[in-house]
């Protein structure tokens, strides 16, 4: 898994230098601080995992390895409104692979990808715990219940 | 004279409310009865999950129990204005009763909630789950009080032996017990760890206990680190709950500000503290001991078994895993006595047990019933029955690790053993309900295809053995399997469950087996006679022409995105099969009924 | 001992408490096949993952297969090893693995030596069901080793390797799932990470993921070039090991049948690295001696202990890890880097024949050598000191090309003069050897007196971390020693930390020294080879006249004729080095 | 916050505190409660019946008797009005008309606590006025 490559600027690498200060430069709060670097960075980029590794004191391959373990990780940016279908069982029954497979339609990437001009991302989770409102689409902070297929064009239309 | 608080509006505040703007519903309620002068009669009350998730979001008016459904936070004045002023309910936010199509006003008459008994969900939907006091005012930490004051260690395990529960994460592992062998590994250092990486697809009842009732977590940890000797406390969390992280943060500032977690807990030397580590998005870490290596800052890997984790867990030291639902229901039996409890459910399994419903069921929500409650009084009776009148084809319990229950399964009672001997088992406690519209073949691809996900990769069978199942699945939905796939499905299946190292590989060929043993028939129609009954595997399916009801009216020809279809007007047209990409949109045009699915 | 009886395939038998399934059966003879499983217990080495789960077995009463390398055995157990649910789980267990794995076996670098492809023979395998994807990586080759990820199984031995023992952190388990495998950070490639190319991960991968690069085809052209003059050196480890590729017990010594082999092979002048290795006495003897005494006459500016450098992992190891502390190690150049430098000056001229027309060529147990000839401080306008190295695995694939009948070739000597060499040259090749060396010179030479015996059997041995202290004539003198990356690391912190009591430190990067040298014949979880090559170098020792580095004659011979005295401006030149800050050399592709 | 030193005074919280969540926990489980509905149509407002009301909530606390006082709709009883629905636990419930402040006073002291009919009671033929 390449990466986009990016060049540090010092106040990210002082602002890494913080997170993982925070959490005493303990390599076993590594997921904790991977997920505080993620927020403030919006994804993990591999020049942030080296700085990561370095502060931690650890390889950084056992931090690649790390992120590429666990979903919630990503390396790519996500886009600027990330597209989450839920593709729990609930929603799963109740219809979210087509509404997933019109997202991929109207959009024209895959899972994991965003458009072309960095506006939206798309991705899979497993069940938010809205199954009552399945199929659930989110939409950054916002959640879209019992989407249908015909209803994604009007969902994409609000962030026009 | 003071007016005296004489209602209480009750909002519920779980992620599935909040996602339809509960919050915003609890503003509004709240604006409306400072705009009428109310505030100091009645207040709005922000709770946990009461449950119904289907008709959400929920307001609930006490002290008359009124239950309104789908409330929109432009309800708000309607409701002040006309319940709280006028005592008049809400006739429309009522629910309906789908048997007799009636207006239900009072909750504890609705079907859903009549057979239910809430004892890990007690609180969920009744207090303010960000307020400590309402806990404490319904004997919250009254139960470690009492433990750290009048018992020893001993005594307290005895009781949760006593009480026969069981682990309600899976397993089913007696938890005195476990309690025991970690009080017995000689350490200066132990762990209690609560595992709330909830992560079955479908299932939900830890966030909303997390949610809805959090200090009973705390307290329940509490006790549990006196019991084992434990003065630290993780909870592993998925990062997917916000809300239970946040709601779980207040809490543990809360008691802490109380003395109830920190040094010398009510005076009586104990100490104890909390902290939250995060899950990061894998399945696998609802093992323990993926958990724990979680929690140590590495990749999610499970370990072989022993040492289990009561003797040497997290950094190496004794630590005891126990799941949300369990310790929820820890604080009870201490309060109530274990007798009360196993009085409670069947000979085999104590107390309730929380599912998590949804899929095809009219009432998805959170249910909490006694062991030993059918499948049938739960579906049909709790869950409201199946959807749009459809018929019911299967329940899948237990998660990816569970198995596809039938008709034949509805009158057994649920509990850990009657589970697993019918093809399935507990798992966490979802429960997807599915009807005749639902492929077995591709319920059992869905399942795998979540395995293949979620399978850390360290063990051989299940990293590529999960792989080649589900691969051999999508031939059959494809209409390419033969009947030799099948038999291959079957030893794979039982090879992948015999030699996986940790429970998710034990358990993911489940539904595949499961599926095998009550559907056999539809593998076989996939595979001899390439057809899909559900009409769901897309490549089994054909779009045909009716010539008797065709008129040639060309609005199916017209909109074929792929012009696939071909006849002049007012002939009978045609559908060519090798070009039709059965998007379906010629039989939604059709105005004749001339277009079938075979 | 608590003891405790069970019954394998209605054998009974009784092992002592803590014993593994797989222990147990094998001292009754049941060899249940491993895969993952890796045990060198004299190296304090295990991986027992239990990840491949090749090893399982039947249980009576227990629901599921137990694997065997995994399960203590326990009071009353029933097992079976061999039951048809065993058998057939085993076996599809092995076919999944193979559906996952590229079938080149016949032209795989592995084949003849792989667990994986023994392991389906073993099992008859005859087809493989379960078809279905493959995952595809990008072949990564760097100046020593390959990696083909495609063929990696996950049974984690690299890891264990690289990251418990040699405490180096390149190799990780990443990705998920079908798609985990051991790889860098990033999938970059090795000649962009902090790898010290020791090898180790090589050693130990059951399959044709991790291999050395291929140097022979590359020799067979230069030997059949008439252009060219080849010569070829052969460092101490080998002659200890190349006789296993050939069927003789583990530390059977061949220096004769090898030197006669390469003669064979075509080589114009088969010489020794040993004769460097005296050399690199003589240098790193005197700069001991050197440092010792400015530092016990108070100058603040030298620094103790002093370090060895003649293995090239360690040396890239410190330049990543330790780089303020480069001034620590010992400048002298590894003995392999010494013979070329000498071969394409002094020798060259002395046949007269000029240094891009002289091939140098090396066998070395190691894949590191590989990397360090290709060093840019080693060439002179371009051209390297050492134009390449061969592993000894290598060369006894050469042999084998050549149709040399390796076993009934006679023993022939080294050539003259970079043939020549002592005892103290031999026992390089061990752990311990080198600092031992370098005693026998420095305390004749410091006191003045002959030593009335060498053998300073207090800095033998195979622990991982050993320390004595020599009485130089009532000059104590403190010696460490370090073999394995990891224990390196932990004598380095404590440099760092200024805790360090040695005056001087041996360090080799690979487990047992040279002789577990990342290029040596594949021991397949027999640690007991590598103590029989240890014996073998100290019997080779023993058997010498000359046991001393400065006892050497052409060694003298080379300080008169030409390089002037140790440490002097013309061994300056030819014979030290420097090192690099490399902490920053990370690249991310 | 204050910390809470001992079980003792754990328990003296919850008892402050179950006074506020009071309301609740008697409406989880109101048939083991006295029930009291009080008619709240504009009519009944306009006649008192929310003085009434308060009054009965209050007085109630003040006089250590736990009810449940909720208020419903109109009862048909306009007439009548302010009109109040009492049950006693296991018994049907009975409703009273005209009930003023002493009207309420009079209920509490004699129908709440011992079960002494007064005066003022309205037949009705159903079971409760809800449904």
């Amino acid at each position: 898994m390449s990466s986009i490559k990016i060049k540090l600027k010092e106040k990210d690498i002082a602002q890494i230098d913080e997170i993982c200060k925070s959490f005493n430069n303990e390599p076993g709060e590594l997921i904790n601080v991977l997920h505080k670097v993620q927020t403030t960075f919006g994804y993990l980029p591999a020049e942030v995992q080296d700085v990561v590794a370095n502060k931690l004191n650890m390889s950084v391959a056992k931090v690649y390895g790390v992120v590429t373990f666990y979903s919630f990780f990503t390396m790519i940016p996500k886009g600027r409104f990330p597209i989450s279908i839920c593709t729990g069982t609930a929603c799963y029954v109740r219809g979210a692979e087509k509404v997933l497979d019109e997202f991929k339609k109207q959009l024209s990437i895959k899972v994991g990808e965003s458009t072309p001009d960095g506006k939206f991302s798309l991705n899979c989770l497993r069940c938010v715990g809205a199954c009552g409102l399945a199929p659930v689409v989110q939409v950054g902070e916002k959640t879209y219940g019992r989407v249908s297929p015909d209803l994604v064009k009007d969902i994409l239309k609000n962030y026009e | 004279m003071a007016q005296q608080i004489k209602m209480h509006l009750l909002v519920c505040g779980g992620t599935g409310c909040r996602a339809s703007e509960s919050d915003q519903i609890q503003a509004s309620l709240e604006h409306e009865l400072k705009v009428h002068g109310l505030e100091n009669e009645a207040k709005v009350v922000t709770t946990g999950c009461f449950g119904f998730c289907e008709k959400g979001p929920i307001v609930k008016v006490i002290p008359d129990n009124t239950f309104y459904v789908q409330v929109k936070p432009g309800d708000a004045r309607e409701i002040v204005e006309e319940h709280v002023i006028k005592g008049r309910k809400v006739e429309r936010l009522l629910y309906t009763d789908p048997e007799n199509k009636e207006h239900v006003a009072d909750s504890k008459h609705m079907g859903f909630y009549r057979k239910q008994i809430r004892i890990a969900l007690r609180n969920c939907g009744f207090i303010d789950p960000e307020n400590v006091d309402e806990y404490l005012a319904r004997d919250g930490y009254q139960a470690l009080g009492k433990v750290l004051s009048e018992m020893t260690p001993e005594d307290a395990i005895k009781i949760i032996k006593d009480s026969g529960l069981r682990g309600r994460g899976g397993g089913g592992f007696p938890t005195g017990l476990k309690w025991e062998i970690t009080r017995k590994s000689v350490a200066e250092k132990k762990y209690v760890v609560c595992n709330a990486d909830e992560g079955d697809p479908g299932a939900f009842m830890d966030r909303s206990i997390l949610e809805g009732d959090p200090h009973v977590v705390l307290e329940a940890m509490a006790i549990c680190g006196f019991a084992i000797g434990a003065d630290a406390g993780l909870i592993y969390i998925r990062a997917e709950y916000p809300l239970a992280i946040k709601r779980l943060k207040i809490a543990i500032d809360q008691a802490r500000n109380y003395g109830l977690l920190g040094n010398d807990i009510l005076g009586t030397g104990f100490n104890f503290d909390i902290e939250l580590r995060y899950g990061a998005g894998a399945f696998v870490c609802g093992e323990e001991t993926a958990l724990i290596h979680s929690m140590e800052g590495s990749r999610g890997e499970p370990t072989f078994k022993p040492p289990f984790p009561s003797v040497e867990g997290y950094l190496g030291k004794p630590t005891n895993v126990n799941n949300v639902e369990t310790f929820a229901n820890i604080p009870p039996i201490i309060n109530k006595g274990s007798e009360w409890f196993a009085a409670i459910g069947t000979a085999r399994a104590k107390g309730t047990k929380v599912f998590a419903l949804a899929g095809k069921i009219n009432n998805v929500g959170l249910i909490e019933v006694p062991m030993g409650t059918t499948l049938r009084e739960v579906i049909f009776e709790i869950g409201g029955g199946i959807k749009d009148g459809k018929k019911f084809k299967a329940v899948q319990t237990g998660g990816p690790s569970g198995g596809c229950l039938t008709e034949k399964h509805l009158d057994i009672p649920i509990e850990y053993d009657t589970l697993i001997a019918a093809g399935s088992m507990m798992g966490s406690g979802g429960m997807i309900v599915m009807d005749e519209d639902d492929c077995m073949v591709s319920v059992a691809k869905y399942y795998l295809d979540f395995t293949v996900e979620e399978s850390c990769g360290k063990c051989s069978p299940c990293r590529i053995g999960n792989k080649r199942l589900h691969e051999i699945l999508e031939t059959i939905t494809k209409g390419q399997g033969t009947m030799e796939d099948l038999s291959k499905l079957k030893n794979l299946s039982h090879v992948i469950k015999d030699t996986s190292l940790c429970g998710l590989g034990q358990t993911s060929p489940n539904p595949v087996l499961s599926t095998m043993e009550n559907f056999w028939d539809e593998y076989i129609s996939h595979v001899v006679d390439k057809k899909c009954t559900s009409g769901v595997c897309k490549s089994l399916m054909r779009y045909v022409i009716i010539p008797e009801n065709c008129i040639g009216c060309m609005a199916c020809a017209r909109n074929c995105p792929v012009n696939c279809i071909t006849g002049e007007r007012k002939q009978v047209h045609f559908i060519d099969q090798d070009t039709c990409i059965k998007c379906g949109t010629c039989l939604e045009k059709c105005k004749f009924n001339a277009i079938a699915i075979i | 001992m608590e003891t405790i009886k069970l019954t394998i395939d209605k054998k009974l038998v009784e092992v002592e408490k803590g014993t593994t399934i797989l222990q147990a059966a094998k001292k009754i003879g049941i060899n249940i096949p491993t895969l993952c499983y890796m045990n060198l217990g004299d190296m304090n080495i295990e991986n027992k993952p239990g990840g491949c789960r090749v090893c399982v077995v039947e249980l009576e009463g227990r629901r599921n297969l137990a694997p065997a390398c995994a399960t203590d055995c326990a009071e009353g157990m029933v097992i079976h090893t061999h039951s048809i649910r065993v058998l057939n789980a085993r076996k599809t267990v092995v076919q999944l693995i193979l559906s996952d794995h590229p079938f080149d076996c016949l032209i795989c670098a592995k084949s003849g030596n792989c667990e994986l492809q023994s392991l389906a023979h073993k099992l008859g395998i005859r087809e493989i069901p379960y078809q279905g994807e493959q995952s595809t990586y990008r072949k990564d080759t760097s100046p020593a080793i390959i990696r083909d990820v495609d063929k990696c199984i996950m049974c984690r031995r690299c890891e264990v390797m690289c990251n418990e023992v040699q405490t180096v952190g390149v190799l990780s388990a990443i990705n998920r799932g079908f798609h985990a495998v051991v790889a860098p950070a990033f999938e970059m490639n090795l000649d962009h990470s902090v790898c010290t190319y020791c090898g180790q991960c090589v050693n130990v991968c059951p399959t044709g993921a991790l291999t050395e690069v291929d140097h022979t085809n590359q020799l067979i052209n230069d030997l059949a070039d008439p252009e060219k003059t080849v010569i070829v050196q052969t460092a101490p480890a080998v002659r200890a090991a190349l006789g296993e590729e050939f069927g003789l017990e583990a530390g059977t010594l061949v220096t004769g049948k090898m030197a006669s082999a390469l003669r064979e092979l075509g080589f114009d002048y088969v010489f020794d690295t040993d004769f460097a290795a005296d050399l690199t006495i003589m240098e790193e003897g005197t700069e001991l001696l050197d440092r010792l005494s400015k530092h016990l006459a108070g100058d603040k500016e030298v620094k103790l202990p002093i370090l060895t450098s003649c293995c090239p992992a360690w040396v890239k190891f410190f330049e990543h890890n330790y780089p303020e502390m480069k001034d620590i190690p010992s400048t002298a150049r590894s003995p392999q880097q010494m013979f070329g430098s000498i071969a394409k000056t002094y020798f060259a001229d002395k046949i007269g024949v000029d240094r891009k027309k002289l091939i140098v060529v090396s066998i070395m147990p190691c894949v590191a050598k590989k990397y360090e000839c290709s060093r840019d401080e080693f060439k002179v306008d371009g051209n390297p000191d050492v134009d390449y190295s061969i592993s000894t695995r290598e060369l006894a694939g050469l042999i084998k090309r050549a149709n040399i009948d390796f076993l009934s070739l006679p023993d022939e000597d080294f050539d003259h003069p970079m043939g020549e060499s002592t005892g103290a040259a031999v026992i390089f090749g061990t752990t311990g050897g080198v600092i031992e060396a370098a005693v026998r010179t420095a305390y004749e030479v410091y006191t003045g007196k002959t030593l009335k015996k060498v053998d300073f059997e207090e800095l033998r041995g195979l622990e991982g971390l050993r320390s004595a202290t020599i009485d130089f004539d009532g000059l104590k003198l403190n010696i460490g020693i370090a073999h394995g990356l990891g224990n390196a690391r932990k004598l380095l912190d404590e440099i760092k930390a200024g805790k360090s009591m040695y005056h001087a430190i041996e360090i080799m990067a690979c487990p047992g020294g040279c002789i577990g040298g990342g290029g040596q014949p594949y021991i397949h979880g027999d640690s007991s080879i590598i103590k029989a090559r240890h014996k073998a170098i100290y019997a080779e020792d023993e058997g010498k006249t000359l046991r001393k580095s400065h006892e050497n004659p052409d060694i003298i011979k080379l300080y008169e004729e030409f390089l002037g005295k140790p440490l002097g401006e013309k061994a300056h030149h030819l014979l030290h080095t420097h090192y690099f800050d490399r902490k920053k050399e990370i690249f991310i592709d | 916050m204050t910390k809470i030193k001992s079980l003792a005074e754990l328990k003296l919280k919850k008892e402050e505190l179950e006074k506020k969540l009071n309301l609740r926990e008697k409406s989880n489980e109101p048939d083991k409660y006295i029930q009291i509905k009080v008619g709240m149509a504009t009519s009944g407002i306009a006649s008192g019946a929310k003085v009434v009301m308060d009054f009965l909530i209050e007085e109630l606390n003040k006089r250590g008797i736990d009810a449940v006082v909720t208020q419903t709709g109109d009862m048909g009883y306009c007439y009548a009005e302010p009109t109040i629905e009492v049950k006693r636990p296991g018994e049907d419930p009975i409703v009273f008309g005209y009930v003023d402040l002493k009207k309420a006073d009079e209920i509490i002291e004699k129908y709440l606590k011992n079960g002494e009919l007064v005066e003022g009671i309205i037949p009705v033929n159903y079971e409760s006025i809800d449904e």
